[in-house]
């Protein structure tokens, strides 16, 4: 059967820059929100997008990322025509190997995409926090004609120069792409949310796998190969919230905007994630409620079921399971499921991991840089 | 693990003490500390002890029973052998007998594979490994094993349950029902373990004699013929059969021991699950000592409460010894204090609702039902 | 939650000896019996013998395995803790490692096993036809109180030098085993289907991966390795039916067996596919009935939903859509899903792949060896 | 893909002259063409053309058709957004309109989101690619479309149908009936698409005046104030309402074109899947012309047939111009021809059985009941 539109998820990368959250678990599946992973947001969009194809390329140590998923159920995507596949890295008759880039990953799963000869092909990332309809986005896309839509969100221009900036003509059509550059011309960013034309791109990437200088990257070897030869590209402007999570610091602020906004707010640029007309999806598990104790002092803060609240949280975030003791303190941090604050210890501007504990007074973060723990730990002392 | 294990609920339970919280339902889904509904300790009794095929006998058509157990995926009972199957029958007047609602239904037995059948109601919450109960069943050689507890009912929580009369060895010797307080008596927790063809044997014979109006009847009846013995559990128990016992049932989760007990040992409490977010705690709020759900904004004052999903509590709201069901909206300056609100009900500012430990107020299902409407319009959640 | 048991499925394997069915495809997701694939037989016996926490250790082209087992409800193998988990290679922060051997592969995932704290580990083959209770294997093993339980079938003596035989005491203790005997001293030949102590298992495990003149595989090196240390070592005997279908001939035989056999046999020894008390599992299309045209000739044959026949099929195996055209004749053949055979063809002791064409008029085998044709080809003229 | 559509099926079906098919079960569960139900094939046009959420409303208690539709997985329809809703009420007497039927869930229509509705019956066999009706209906600008076939109705295939009254641009003047042969007419295929809106204003307008005893009596009688047009189909169309039309529906499959047609053409016909193994034709069997399920083991001969899954059909059988529904065991030495056999039938040995093509003989859902349970016991299948 055609379809006029199938996705793929890039969810293979180490996600290195989040750290000690990516020791033994994948970029997109790392927690947020409280009841969240990462690549929750992704799914859940296609989902609502009526996207029902949609791959996810797994490489980097994928079991909770696979288990997860599922056959995607919780997103609605356990289609008998579609939905959801893994496609994890193979071997063939002369033997394996591994996902080198982006588009070499792409280029390692043609099988899967021609399986449904899409029109089109979204190329989308596993770690990025927003709500998007993406059919709007191909509604541009089919008219503009275009072989290639970028979707772009405007920046600040003092900012500019730390993102991929599209450089276009009125109509949005793209003359240009800089990498950083140090004067941009332009403020729109690159969400590395890409709408090929499906023939397009794959004479691209076959003709990307041949060239050895490339590092076969969507946005370092395609994108600019596809401007160069002169395909029709456009940007496609976002006006949404939305976040790259794929540093510390990033993960951290994008944790605090959703602290901060109004849950039902009808601005568009904030995430509103009470908003049940574009839900969230994602795993539920078997937890009690949370309850909240006697003593506890709870305050601009999001809590979810299986949390056992006995002293105060301020500005923070608490995921699945959660325990905080009499008298602990968690301010301007993020505790991931199942992570246990003990009486008296003091949690400030910290990521705290799963199963963690902070033992009995102890006292983790020091206020002025973010302070990670990772998955596991036992923490006594003073931990910064 | 039961894998020759049948569980069977008897939903056919008197309700005509909870009023308006069976209004709309069986008692069987009546909502319960926060996120449950009142048949999912049973069954997760059952499937934690590994049961696979659950047959759920009622009386009455109930969509939201219906609608909560779905294909029992959330028990993982959505199976191909074996399963859940739900037998729903409109009322009929007068009521049938729970042994022709069995008989009605024979083919449920004759095919599920499994050789022995735990009996079992809704009504009373507790939380058990029935791996240790069936060993004993096994073990002792029983005809039948009948679970009860010690308690001693100052409280009248047990309250017309029936008492049974035991031996040294624990064979029972009678059994009679809880009429007034009593300083300390074996309560019948309703449970039975039998052999399968014991059970159609009964249910045949129940019909047949047509002198026993319930399926317990004839088991009693049998006491002298058979071999029947009582289980002691010292666990928790809860009998839910009044408007009191259901609100002291539900203050009773707000003590630590009883949450572990239920929650955290012997296996987990499975439920349908929704899509809610996370609850917001708002700057400002005062939340103590109670339980709460996810997807509800806090903004004002909750103390020794249990609020369900979807519960918004306005500024200067103050909520106190109450239970609260899901998506109802507490707008600002009110107070309430032993109340029961059933589901979307709407308080508007400044009302006062003080009600008693023992008669708490009960708000039906959607009172207000114009106004939410309007919200649900503006707010779309 | 601690389990008794749970079971991983070595499914990643090559399967060169499958030849030309196995060049885009993993063996156990290879068609078998007209409408299974070969993994279907493990996967229903886990099923039927209420395991219900399987890991499917995936790694050679898998594609068409993976969607195929998705999350495991064809075999009511979704379950809410546990289930199926597709285990296929990953990479962790220091690059990724390829599966180098079967005991390679399950010690690479221990988390996965781990997560379950399971009493005992059943390892399985993803390419064997048979019916089998594991229950009783366990309860076999549980009596015996042994570290290891190795599944046997009796072979006739002579043939006993073809298998890794099993030389135990009277009650069955296992004190030799011996790989392809040229002077076999006993009968049992090992089925490959393991249950052992986990804690025993990952001793050993870990020991040899070490070993650097280890090929990590269970029957060359870690079964040998537990005999020589004197872990106690049960043989449990098999009687039913069972195949291993790992070469073009076996494969070919196990096919002749099942259109064979009585499929309500009381007998043990044959695998009985009609017997609903042990049902046999599979992902199921939406096929139309097959329609057998006013030409047709059909004897002793197995054929299911979404064939045409209009020919002469005898003694053969057709799959889901298969064509057989006017005065086309099969004869002792496997033909795959979607194969289609055209008027006058003719196709003797072959195996026809998926989506092959055999042109009007054309020929395929010559009775003598088997012949395969591979998925997808078009045949034309004579082919042997 | 019709993303903004809702499938509404309209079960309230005439059902008198099917006779014993639907004894046990509406028109919608009667097998048809070995592994189908009749409702998959309207069920399938509606998903195959992307409608994501699709109402059944039926009057009679129907296990057969829960069963059958389950979640609606083999439909793609078990959904969070959307899905398979299925009202069933048990009848009541008199029958309530199908207008009042609809009204009693008005629930379904403010919820569901999509702005067109596809009211279709489920008694209209055919297959169609809806997104070409649906692009007619919005690049026309109708508030109605109606989907009609002319045809020459020269065996009374379509008596008793709606006949569409056109003028040249497809405007529908006025609506009769077919109540006798007729040279060619255009047959309303009982299939409108409408505005959600409009749907409901009918649906109040229906109950209001209270003259209407269907839905479509009421889009009837707007002919002069609403754009309804037509939509030519030209496909393969049959009507179920009698058994004879159901004897020559089946039939027709055996028709290259007709296969083609309905089952590979404008995509796949859905339907519930269960695990039966392939069909084991044995030595000296002879099978000519007929269509096979899953699951047979075939020993006699068989012409002209349909044979549903799990038939046995011993050695010297002889089963011509005949229906045979699943799990039925055809006896060595019997006769079949023009019959028409229920689920798990048994024809003992040596039995005749001959019918005429316009008056198949009939045998009703397990006749020889306790032969086939013993033979289950022994067979276990």
């Amino acid at each position: 059967m055609e379809r006029e539109i199938i996705a793929l998820i890039l969810a293979g990368g180490q996600g290195s820059r989040l750290e000690l959250l990516t020791k033994t678990n994948a970029k997109p599946a790392v927690e947020f929100g409280g009841k969240y992973r990462i690549i929750d947001f992704t799914l859940s969009n296609c989902s609502n997008s009526s996207i029902e194809v949609v791959g996810v390329l797994t490489q980097y140590q994928p079991l909770i990322l696979h288990s997860h998923i599922g056959i995607g159920s919780a997103w609605d995507l356990d289609r008998v025509n579609g939905g959801v596949t893994i496609l994890p890295p193979y071997t063939e008759e002369r033997g394996g190997k591994w996902y080198s880039g982006t588009a070499d990953a792409v280029l390692k799963n043609i099988n899967f995409v021609e399986k449904y000869s899409p029109e089109n092909l979204l190329i989308l990332s596993g770690d990025h926090v927003y709500k998007m309809d993406y059919l709007k986005m191909l509604k541009f896309h089919k008219q503009k004609n275009a072989d290639a839509t970028i979707a772009v969100t405007k920046v600040p221009i003092e900012e500019a120069s730390r993102f991929g900036i599209m450089n276009t003509y009125e109509d949005y059509k793209i003359y240009e792409f800089e990498e950083k550059p140090k004067k941009p011309k332009s403020t729109l960013a690159s969400m590395g949310i890409y709408i090929f034309k499906w023939d397009k791109l794959k004479e691209v990437l076959m003709e990307d796998a041949r060239d050895e200088n490339s590092s076969h990257d969507f946005g370092k070897d395609i994108i600019p190969k596809m401007l160069k030869k002169g395909y029709k590209m456009y940007a496609y402007v976002f006006n949404g919230y939305w976040k790259d999570v794929g540093t510390i610091n990033s993960y951290w602020e994008a944790s605090m905007d959703l602290i901060k906004e109004d849950p039902y707010s009808p601005k568009e640029e904030e995430l509103r994630l009470f908003d049940g007309s574009w839900k969230i999806y994602s795993v539920s598990f078997a937890y009690p409620p949370q309850y909240i104790g006697p003593s506890a002092n709870i305050s601009n803060s999001l809590i979810v079921e299986g949390c056992i609240v006995f002293g105060t949280v301020s500005n923070s975030i608490l995921s699945y399971g959660v325990v905080v003791g009499e008298k602990a303190e968690i301010i301007d941090s993020i505790i991931m499921s199942d992570a246990v604050i003990e009486d008296g210890a003091k949690v400030i501007k910290s990521i705290i991991g799963p199963k963690v504990v902070v033992k009995r007074g102890s006292v983790v973060g020091d206020g002025k840089e973010i302070t990670v723990v990772r998955e596991g730990e036992i923490v006594t002392g003073s931990v910064n | 693990m039961l894998v020759n294990y049948i569980g069977v609920l008897n939903l056919n339970e008197e309700e005509g003490n909870l009023k308006s919280l069976t209004v709309n339902r069986p008692l069987a889904s009546v909502i319960i500390f926060g996120r449950y509904r009142v048949i999912d300790f049973i069954l997760s009794n059952l499937v934690n002890a590994g049961v696979k095929t659950v047959g759920i006998f009622g009386q009455t058509h109930s969509r939201s029973l219906v609608d909560h157990l779905g294909t029992g995926k959330p028990w993982d009972l959505n199976r191909k052998n074996g399963g859940l199957f739900i037998f729903n029958y409109s009322l009929e007047n007068p009521p049938i007998s729970d042994a022709k609602l069995l008989k009605n239904n024979m083919e449920f037995f004759y095919r599920s594979s499994g050789d022995h059948i735990i009996l079992a109601s809704s009504r009373m919450i507790y939380k058990i490994d029935f791996n240790e109960v069936a060993r004993y069943h096994e073990e002792m050689g029983n005809d039948i094993t009948v679970l009860y507890k010690k308690v001693n009912d100052s409280e009248g929580r047990f309250l017309n349950c029936d008492v049974l009369n035991l031996d040294k060895g624990n064979e029972v010797l009678s059994v009679g029902r809880l009429l007034g307080l009593n300083a300390s008596v074996n309560i019948s927790m309703e449970t039975f373990i039998l052999k399968k063809e014991l059970l159609i044997d009964f249910i045949y014979r129940a019909i047949e004699k047509s002198k026993y109006n319930s399926f317990k009847e004839c088991i009693y009846d049998s006491l002298d013929k058979l071999k029947v013995r009582a289980y002691e559990y010292k666990g928790y128990l809860s009998f839910i059969n009044s408007v009191r016992s259901y609100y002291l049932t539900s203050m009773d989760i707000l003590d630590l021991r009883v949450r572990r007990e239920l929650f955290f040992e012997k296996g987990k409490i499975y439920t349908k699950t929704n899509d809610s977010p996370p609850t917001k705690y708002y700057e400002g709020c005062e939340v103590e000592n109670s339980l709460i759900s996810n997807g509800c904004l806090i903004k004002g004052r909750v103390k020794n409460s249990i609020i369900s999903r979807g519960v918004e509590i306005k500024e200067g709201a103050v909520v106190e010894d109450s239970i609260v069901f899901s998506n109802c909206i507490i707008e600002k300056g009110t107070f309430l204090k032993n109340v029961i609100l059933d589901k979307n009900v709407i308080i508007e500012e400044g009302k006062r609702l003080i009600g008693d430990k023992k008669f708490p107020v009960v708000i039906e299902k959607g009172e207000i039902v114009e106004n939410l409407l309007r919200k649900a319009g503006e707010i779309k959640r």
